[in-house]
């Protein structure tokens, strides 16, 4: 899920890269104190999910953990994706340093797409908790796959991305438990 | 609680370790841009880059096994996204002889060459500064601030949650057998959410306990950093000889094959 | 002579359907020593985080005559230091030393005055030499210290303790109370531990479900046996062993 | 009769440069309720680890006759249960019930067992009508009882108490010396509260840096003065407010 330095085109890379700092900015825009400590928290939650990895189709995966954060932190999402795939660019190398804001562009992404299906009050909240477990990874796909192409990857790139689908199907299932038990245990972090 | 994971070659001593973290991340980013800016399919330069990179590791003093090591969590994705340029073209075109696809095969190796050189460049940031330090560095070259403020509290609530795990695991594994007799999914799950909600709440606390302490968006602190002359120089010197290998590729290609 | 902190009718709630605090008053005098015991659960831990404005509930909460709002917070945050139970949710930094300047510095002192206070506060817990140490690879009182440390580094005027002594030893008990009784600030101190608490604080008061019941000379409150008895601090359990062993 | 826990020449470290424990040796008669003090940092919850096998070091240690090794901990974590300082680290199930019965099940009683286990620790330790509560939600003092439940319900031969009685309101500690005087398994309580151990060990164990400098029936123990400043347990700080005071 996280693009290496030198994989795509550079351009798209700095071009994100701009843009992820303004999103920074937009998305943290007068961020009150209370909510800071919320996001410390959620960023190092995902920076620690990405520690934990497990095989699947044949390759090691990890969880992402995007929908939940959308949920959690709704338009505050933003700057907690972008401080984690910085730690992980810095410490394992999950990640390089010129495509951290692809990287958080994508994810991010990912998180809004939560936060938006979150909103959507009307339908089942264990439908909404599904949804946005499976589009925090879905969305991120599909902007992969756009990036990739931008760079000139055939379409055949289609293949590589397949097995996310059966993440995003596992993330929806994380996301439900996650947000059954916060609502059981500790319903004040579910806005 | 002692946490190893990080930080482990960052005591050593070398010319790369006693850079200002500033300029060294500085440093990595130039070069780091430079080489994957590197035009696609030009396998020619990197003759020149990997020996320059080479230096600057073995300068560095970490060991090459470690760096190695650290490579391979990611080897497999980079592999995989290199042969796939090539073979992604392949897979959803009409048949064309293999022989035509020499190009591809080029920008793939490319592609290889562009990510490996990055990646080295990245860990031997990383292993000879303490990651403390990158952040402090980071926060002094105007990252956004909001990023500063949540690097930093993830920095110690990271272990925090390292903490969290811990305990829980002892405390459950001494009401099993060694083994879990029941839905394995289910008990990881729920611990796995206990240690967020309790992560979660003694985040809070221990904000609060920095706004006791008067803590109002910045972080002060003791260690100052010190510019040095002769680091800018080394730096400067290291961007330019890079950049001097980029731009000259296409005249001793010339030079070299005419 | 004003008070040090004024507490008037204070009431406060986490969750709409249960107060926690119910129109707590109480005045606490420059250089007081003032002790606070009650149940587990009693809201002792809540309103020690009124005293410098982390929590906010209605009345009014004043330190030194400066009412504790929104906008004198950065004033009553220099005036009131407090020390957390957990040594663990006050220590962040890398080094001990620079958790203590965390304080100071944010005070807008310049690093040579931190580092004197710095200096000064590890002298005062008798923690020379852990400057450079990394926090959280110290002992538990070591840590117990350095959290007392980085508040005393602020010169406070005011110090709220929750739990000092929980989880100490003996012997670390007796070095805390004689640290804390060598403070010249005025001291707050929530604590289950009632021998050491009666041996550093002059006054007490009893707080059960969120409201002050008693509150005066320790002698006068320690005696009242029904009251010891009502708020879930009799003792009289450990009458016969105390007699038998000590 | 053999012994319930046997510990033999156990040493162990937690980094290669800082033994925590030192060759020690200690035994436990079945019944037997043994209290072990010693400084904070001493190594008592570092042995207690031992007792189960989540923590492993060189030298034996046999429950009930049993050595603790990686193919027997089946039964020996059937027969020794762990009770952890924090409750908080034991109840990770969504509710009491589940909490309680995660033991048994995992050793492999059916539903209808662990059922019939959770209501009968439910009601040793005073907690009918929790069954549903979520256990986060409990105060202190009914988690650390939910947590010693969550221990009970798997009936060990032998329970290891890691400071039950810190942050407790002495009514809560008499609560639970009570509940523990009852227990009929063989226990062994580290505790730096000496009042409340002392009222329901008869036997003390001294630990100081990783050693047994001392083991006897409590009498013995708590009365040698040397011994018991020389280990951080100095009680004589509190006599006089005792006697002032209770
Ligand atoms: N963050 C919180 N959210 C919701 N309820 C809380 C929170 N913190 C405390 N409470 C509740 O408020 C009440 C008072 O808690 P508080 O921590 O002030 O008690 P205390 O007197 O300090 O107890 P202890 O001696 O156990 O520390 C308790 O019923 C507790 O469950
Ligand atoms: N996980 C760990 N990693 C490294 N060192 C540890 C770890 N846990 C404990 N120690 C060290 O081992 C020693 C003994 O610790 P232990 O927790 O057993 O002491 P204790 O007697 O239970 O103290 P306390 O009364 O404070 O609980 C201490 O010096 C402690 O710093
Ligand atoms: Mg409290
Ligand atoms: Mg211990």
């Amino acid at each position: 899920m996280h693009i290496s330095d030198g994989i795509i085109d550079t351009n798209v890379c700095i071009a994100a890269g701009v843009v992820s700092i303004g999103l920074v900015y937009l998305s943290g825009r007068n961020t009150s104190v209370e909510e800071i400590p919320r996001m410390g928290m959620m960023g190092a939650a995902l920076f620690v999910a990405s520690l934990i990895h497990f095989p699947l189709a044949g390759t090691s995966m990890h969880l992402g953990l995007f929908g939940i954060a959308g949920i959690i932190l709704g338009k505050r999402s933003f700057p907690p994706v972008f401080a984690a795939l910085l730690f992980q660019s810095l410490i394992f190398q999950h990640g390089g340093l010129v495509t951290l804001g692809v990287n958080s562009i994508n994810m991010g992404a990912g998180a809004f797409a939560g936060w938006m299906i979150w909103k959507t009050k009307f339908i089942n909240e264990n439908i909404r908790a599904l949804l946005a477990g499976f589009l925090g990874i879905i969305v991120p796909m599909l902007l992969m796959i756009l990036e990739f192409r931008v760079s000139g990857y055939g379409r055949g790139i289609l293949y590589l991305f397949s097995v996310y689908l059966l993440l995003a199907a596992i993330e929806g299932v994380i996301t439900l438990g996650a947000v059954r038990f916060i609502r059981r245990v500790k319903p004040g972090l579910l806005p | 609680m002692k946490h190893s994971f990080i930080d482990k070659y960052s005591d050593l001593d070398s010319p790369v370790h006693r850079l200002d973290p500033r300029i060294k991340t500085l440093t990595a980013l130039c070069l780091i841009l430079i080489i994957v800016s590197e035009t696609r399919g030009e396998l020619f330069p990197f003759l020149f880059y990997i020996p320059v990179i080479g230096v600057i590791a073995a300068v560095s003093r970490i060991p090459w096994g470690y760096i190695m090591k650290r490579c391979l969590v990611v080897a497999p994705f980079i592999l995989l996204t290199a042969l796939f340029y090539p073979l992604s073209g392949m897979l959803t075109s009409d048949f064309r002889s293999l022989g035509s696809y020499n190009h591809e095969y080029m920008v793939g190796i490319s592609i290889f060459l562009k990510a490996y050189s990055a990646l080295i460049l990245l860990i031997v940031l990383t292993s000879t500064e303490k990651f403390h330090n990158i952040l402090l560095g980071l926060r002094k070259l105007k990252m956004p601030k909001l990023i500063g403020i949540i690097s930093a509290l993830m920095y110690r609530y990271v272990f925090l949650i390292h903490d969290e795990i811990l305990r829980t695991n002892m405390a459950r594994d001494s009401r099993t057998t060694g083994k879990l007799k029941m839905s394995r999914l289910k008990v990881y799950g729920n611990q796995s959410a206990m240690v967020f909600v309790r992560s979660f709440e003694r985040s809070q606390t221990l904000y609060n306990s920095m706004l006791s302490r008067g803590f109002n968006g910045e972080f002060p602190s003791m260690s100052r950093l010190s510019l040095k002359g002769k680091e800018l120089l080394f730096a400067g010197a290291l961007i330019m000889l890079v950049l001097a290998i980029r731009l000259a590729n296409q005249n001793i290609q010339n030079y070299l094959f005419n | 002579m004003g008070s040090a902190v004024k507490i008037e009718k204070l009431s406060f709630s986490y969750t709409p359907d249960k107060p926690v605090l119910k129109e707590v008053s109480l005045e606490v005098k420059p250089g007081e020593k003032l002790g606070i015991i009650g149940r587990s659960g009693a809201g002792k831990s809540t309103l020690l985080l009124h005293l410098n404005g982390i929590l906010s509930g209605s009345g009014t909460v004043s330190i030194d005559g400066t009412k504790v709002e929104k906008k004198s917070l950065y004033q009553v945050r220099k005036k009131v230091g407090l020390v957390f139970q957990n040594p663990d949710d006050q220590l962040f930094n890398p080094t001990v030393e620079e958790d203590i300047a965390f304080g100071p510095l944010n005070f807008g002192l310049s690093r040579e005055e931190s580092a004197a206070r710095v200096k000064e506060a590890l002298n005062a817990m008798n923690l020379e030499g852990l400057e450079k140490s990394v926090s959280h690879h110290l002992s538990l009182g070591e840590r117990k210290r350095v959290a007392l440390a980085t508040v005393l580094a602020m010169q406070p005027e005011v110090i709220a303790f929750d739990e000092p002594f929980s989880s100490l030893d003996p012997e670390m008990v007796v070095q805390l109370i004689n640290i804390i009784g060598g403070l010249d600030a005025t001291l707050v101190v929530v604590s289950q531990s009632l021998l050491p608490l009666l041996s550093c604080c002059n006054r007490l008061a009893v707080i059960s479900e969120g409201e002050i019941i008693a509150h005066g000379p320790r002698e006068e409150v320690v005696k009242n046996d029904e009251l010891m008895k009502r708020s879930g601090m009799d003792m009289s359990f450990y009458r016969e062993i105390f007699r038998d062993y000590f």
